[in-house]
């Protein structure tokens, strides 16, 4: 099994949920977290003082997949969150020793 | 003029025709005004309105404008010093200020509020009764020192706190109050403060400075994002400040009557300008009109039209306005930068900076027709010298004073939280609380 | 004496002046006061006060209270029971409270407000237009049953919450407020209650521990984290329900004269020494002043001299205020976790421990010379006894009639949530929302 | 009967027995009414209390009511609205509305409020002095534009907001307000607006709608969750607009007397009997009761009574506060869906439909006791005519001149932010802040 | 070693902090997520208009234990967080290649 | 590559930044999580009611890295989060299997 984490613009969510269900994914994580990268930060102002927020909005999905699915997942979170501009964000892939469904007991792929 | 005939004449108005009515009552005798429904229920009101300026007004003006893990605490200073300043006025407070005395204090004939009955009348505001005078008065000294804490924010200990304002507001604020309206030397060398530009602002601006100074500056500052938590607060706390200040200037009248209705209309009018003023000055500057900037403006200009109101018109409004808006922006961006104190949120930037400009612009543009006095434009150029006189004199005596209480503290139970206390916040480190 | 003369006798002082005026007037009749302008501004003015208290000031007060997934189905108690309230006092409730009936209950006269005109008035406000007179008395019923919600907080189902509304208010507040001020028993016998101390806050606070033990214990009480979500919130509803009350205490002189003022100082002074009382007892006890400890203390304060305002001066104030503080610190932290009740937001600990302590010290501090009636302190003991006697048969009658409305409401509709619902929290589980 | 004699009425209940007093007094001229302290007492309190509509009233309904990221610009609008209108009223506003002029718009004789002195009055309200008048009529100047936002929340340019709120102000605010009160013919014509229901808040709500269909849908509508970030801040806002109505409504009598008193009744009444309709409907229809639905209904049924007060009894309160909770719910709910546009937070379907059933209705239920101009009702048929003739007029040209306005500065300035903008949200590109 | 995280119903959260220090782990990591799987979410009603929420918020715990102690972990965790209702979360397992104490530099299972 | 995530305190998060920024990292990605371990929590006060907060407020920080940068960026990051004290947190290391630039398509390293 796999686990793919993406860390996506926060107005694509939708759009990456709809691809990820469209290719058959059974479930997802998201959280939101803040990204620091290529795209610059804006800077705020606070009494006259200028000061730069470096970190954006991110948000980061994460989904459990079966080997043989992970490289659709890849694909369709990719072009889901693409807008082809800087910091779109990334995706990263692992290996993921087991999987538990809590509520059964299920081990496996038949978990996620 | 001394500062009770000064005061007095506001309430002239009313008794014009009130007196008028009176005469027609033979039962009263003539030289002694009686209660007025109208004025009671209008002072009334004003208390409830300038106490809500503290809680939650200026509560939550600067509770939005702390970190986080600070905003507990924050709130939690207004609303302390509103009790204990209450516990302050009614035992020995408002005898110092407000009770036959010398020139530089009143006496202690109203201690424990001693005297006070049903029908009784202070001779400021005598168409109410004086039990409402000195709640009306207690909102003020109350606030004061509520003032003053935008300067220690994030970094105060609370123990401290306390100490400072019990003190503060027996040494510096009776005293100051005493001098421009309780019948001191201020009021009496023809200083005009309709509402307290001297008194309440400038007295609490530069005692936030002095307690900046005194207190060094948050760790991070400079480096870390020290920026309002949530500017949302900050924006209801002007809004309630500005609503609250219609109590505080139109109160200042005494009564209900055209003058308090001019007081609120001129308050009004700089309120807007000034906002207006920060906006423009920072939008141009900073390339954004922020937010807190417009709620700053705003209260810049209530600080500036306060010592004014009451004497200027609409006109004279309009200018001191935009005067205290880009003045105080200036002041809180540019000055505190290139002179290098944490002035936390403005306090002095604000308050005492805002003050000054009122009470000089005061002199300049008094309508004699309005308060009874002319300023430098009706001619009466020696007014501007005589704000002068009353702003140098309150800047002074609180620097000094201030100094003084918080080396005392300093030196036996200390003023700032530990380190890690700060890192933490002081919600947690000091109340044992954090908001989720 | 009875309660209408009680009250009556509130607005004397107005009438002592005023009348003067009038008997210059001789195309009124003596013995008929007419509508003042001055004391209908106060009471326009404290019915917007009073009810500020409620929305956004309870809701606000309670909502910061409970966890984040319970603030919005909190905060719609408040704002639903105004409503609901507001209904059911313009059809039988004011009539039933206020009308020419027995000693037990009003009379149907005033059904649907009929017979009300610009220009009527009511016996115990007589210089008010009856319109203004009901309008604020309406927001004491509204402000009482809102008050319960604190014991029934986060588990409370939200039809049943409004049947019970309905039903209590109609069953328990209509009868009490005339028992003590519509010319009923309680107020012939002589208990004092200037503003509502035994009417709202022993009421609503004896009907809040019955409501918290047949609903039972929150899940997790005890042994999760219950703790408030946002006490800035809190704070801000304190300061709110503070500004308020001034309506509430001072307005409830019916007039714009020299007991409203009176009544204003010593709630002003009462509640900040409350305030004080709390927050060190608690200092000491847990080695930090809570920011909740010091809100709670100072809406204590408030609670107990509720009765009493009117009747005392500041040196009992002071005494009532710092015994509030200390008893009602002890009712919400000792006493409840000793009891094992989950009285949710303590509306038992705060309201009706404080509703009784004041209740019982006005007896012991009532000054003749303010609200014409002594009490133990100037000889008059068997004040203290009266004032008893109306605690327990408040604390009766409400205990025992609430407990049968919710008797009646648990077996059929039901009165609590399902566990998943409650788990899920009441914002989104009750009315399909939630904050981000 | 005109304009002016018909708001002249509202003070003459006061002027009843105010003129006995005066009678007594013989040094004033009879036919002069003079200043009335309770009635200046009350009108300052007005004042401040509908100020505190706007902010924070409405800037936290609006604020709580977008998502997150916008919070900050939208408590910002009703801010910058505040100071803009404050000047604007000052300068020409005032003197185009309320003083000598034509039947379509009044002269420039007040300009820059010239001739305002102390002793001045307005003929509307001669019983206060003429600032409280203009101050009173400057907050209900304020609110209108401020109303308007509802529908451009979340994607309005700012610099864009300001001009439209400036020329909207002077072009449509002014004249309409001159028409009904102002001695215009509208007013002439015999329509009944009390309070503003025609002025303000259909005027308000048909702009919104024009600007709501010229600004397009917002990013993501109908497909990305656009709902509330935090419905505590709208029932805090709904609330603080609810006590602040009072002294819309009661204010609006000009004067402390029983059609005040009358006035805050049936508003009370009417918006208890709104937030119920619409929570019943709700709950019928989508099986949950939302907490935005009880504050939005009570909003509905504060818009519907703002016409009728002063001239319905409380029958006909309950009656028009039904019919707008459950109309204005189907507005906000189906009709938008249906209609397809996007007025971000019910400008429209709040506002201009709540007013349009409360202005109908208060020619059906008007009470010649009260108003002095009976309804349907009281068999006077054709109220209801010249209140649709009113409805009308002001629909046309409030959208019209809208309309022509927003597409001027959408050809020259532009009035949508960028989509990056939209998307990264306004607080931060437009005014460079969020909130943690 | 290995890193197990949990994605678990919110209000088990203390329940499985104490088992997972009954079995000796040393620390843990928690955090707030959003959930999408075979539970539904529920519906948010604005203005007349329903709105699908499709996440459900979960809490995310990660525990870093010795490989000796994952099997363990993992029934600990199952155990403490099953309600036996749909919605009840997963457990997912992963290799950890290394793990540093900051305070004091210690690596491997010493640091944990 | 290596997926080098840390849980540090929260004060530290512009000092770990910079020092990654200095070995050259190209990204990272932060969240707020709540920490139990060897650092006590504190006491939190209700009305009279002491209840322990066991979990404290910290920082993650997450970088995915080349290989050859791995040592540096944990040594960076070590050394930048220590103050010595107990609560200083936790450096954890994975194996990365692939990482892809959403904007791009680039993967490995490049997609950095
Ligand atoms: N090396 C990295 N490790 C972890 N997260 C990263 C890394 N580089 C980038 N990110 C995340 O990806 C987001 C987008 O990266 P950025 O460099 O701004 O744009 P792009 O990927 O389009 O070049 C960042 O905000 C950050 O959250
Ligand atoms: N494939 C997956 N990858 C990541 N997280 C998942 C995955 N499937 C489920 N989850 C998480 O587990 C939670 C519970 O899953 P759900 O399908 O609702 O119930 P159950 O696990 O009992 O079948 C989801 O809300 C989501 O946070
Ligand atoms: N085994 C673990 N798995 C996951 N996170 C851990 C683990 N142990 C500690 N942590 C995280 O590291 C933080 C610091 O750990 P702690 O034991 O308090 O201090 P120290 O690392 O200095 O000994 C904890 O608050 C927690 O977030």
């Amino acid at each position: 099994m796999k686990y793919v984490m993406a860390v996506i613009k926060p107005f694509k969510l939708d759009e990456v949920r709809e691809a990820l269900i469209a290719i058959g994914a059974s479930g997802l994580t998201v959280s939101e977290v803040r990204g620091f990268g290529r795209q610059k930060g804006h800077t705020e102002i606070y009494r006259g003082a200028e000061y730069e927020v470096s970190f954006l909005p991110k948000i980061k999905v994460e989904v459990a997949v079966p080997d043989e699915l992970a490289e659709r997942t890849v694909e369709a979170i990719q072009k889901a969150a693409a807008t082809g501009q800087i910091g779109d964000g990334k995706i990263f892939v692992y290996e993921l020793s087991e999987a538990i469904r809590i509520r059964t007991g299920e081990t496996g792929s038949e978990a996620l | 003029m001394n500062g009770i005939t000064n005061r007095m004449s506001r309430v002239l108005p009313a008794l014009g025709w009130a007196g008028v009515l009176l005469a027609a009552a033979p039962a009263f005798a003539a030289d002694e005004p009686k209660l007025d429904s109208g004025d009671t229920a209008w002072m009334l009101t004003s208390t409830a309105l300038v106490l809500m300026m503290t809680i939650p007004g200026l509560a939550l003006f600067y509770g939005g404008m702390v970190r986080k893990k600070n905003v507990l605490a924050t709130v939690m200073q207004s609303l302390a010093i509103t009790a204990l300043v209450t516990l302050i006025w009614t035992v020995v407070g408002y005898s110092l200020a407000f009770t036959e005395g010398g020139s530089l204090l009143g006496g202690m004939g109203g201690f424990m509020l001693a005297g006070m009955t049903l029908s009784t009348t202070h001779s400021l505001a005598p168409t109410i009764p004086e039990s409402v005078f000195v709640c009306f008065q207690m909102t003020f000294a109350i606030i004061t020192p509520a003032l003053i804490v935008g300067s220690m924010a994030e970094r105060m200990k609370f123990s401290a706190l306390l100490w400072f304002t019990g003190l503060w507001s027996i040494l510096v604020y009776s005293p100051v109050a005493h001098w421009v309206w309780g019948g001191g030397f201020l009021g009496s060398a023809g200083v005009l403060d309709f509402a307290g530009g001297t008194v309440v602002h400038i007295n609490a601006g530069i005692a936030g400075l002095v307690a900046a100074l005194m207190l060094g500056k948050r760790i991070g500052y400079r480096k870390e994002n020290l920026s309002p938590h949530n500017v949302t607060y900050t924006v209801v706390g002007a809004a309630l400040l500005w609503v609250g200040w219609f109590g505080f200037n139109a109160g200042s009248a005494g009564a209900a009557n055209g003058r308090a209705g001019m007081a609120m209309a001129v308050t009004q009018i700089a309120t807007a300008a000034a906002l207006m003023g920060w906006m423009f000055a920072e939008w141009l500057v900073n390339k954004k009109p922020s937010v807190l900037g417009a709620a700053s403006g705003a209260v810049a200009g209530l600080v500036a039209i306060t010592p004014a109101s009451g004497y200027v018109g609409p006109g004279g409004a309009i200018i001191i306005g935009i005067a205290a808006g880009v003045v105080c922006f200036w002041a809180a961006s540019w000055l505190k930068r290139a002179a290098g104190y944490d002035d936390s949120l403005d306090a002095f930037g604000v308050h005492a900076v805002g003050g000054i400009v009122g009470a000089l612009l005061t002199g300049v543009f008094a309508v004699e027709a309005i308060g009874g006095t002319g300023g430098l434009l009706e001619g009466n150029a020696g007014q501007v010298m005589k704000q002068a006189y009353g702003v140098i004199v309150t800047l002074l005596y609180s620097g000094v004073a201030s100094w003084i209480i918080l080396f005392v503290l300093k030196a036996t139970i200390g003023i700032r939280v530990e380190e890690t206390q700060e890192r933490e916040g002081l919600d947690i480190s000091l109340h044992g609380e954090s908001v989720v």
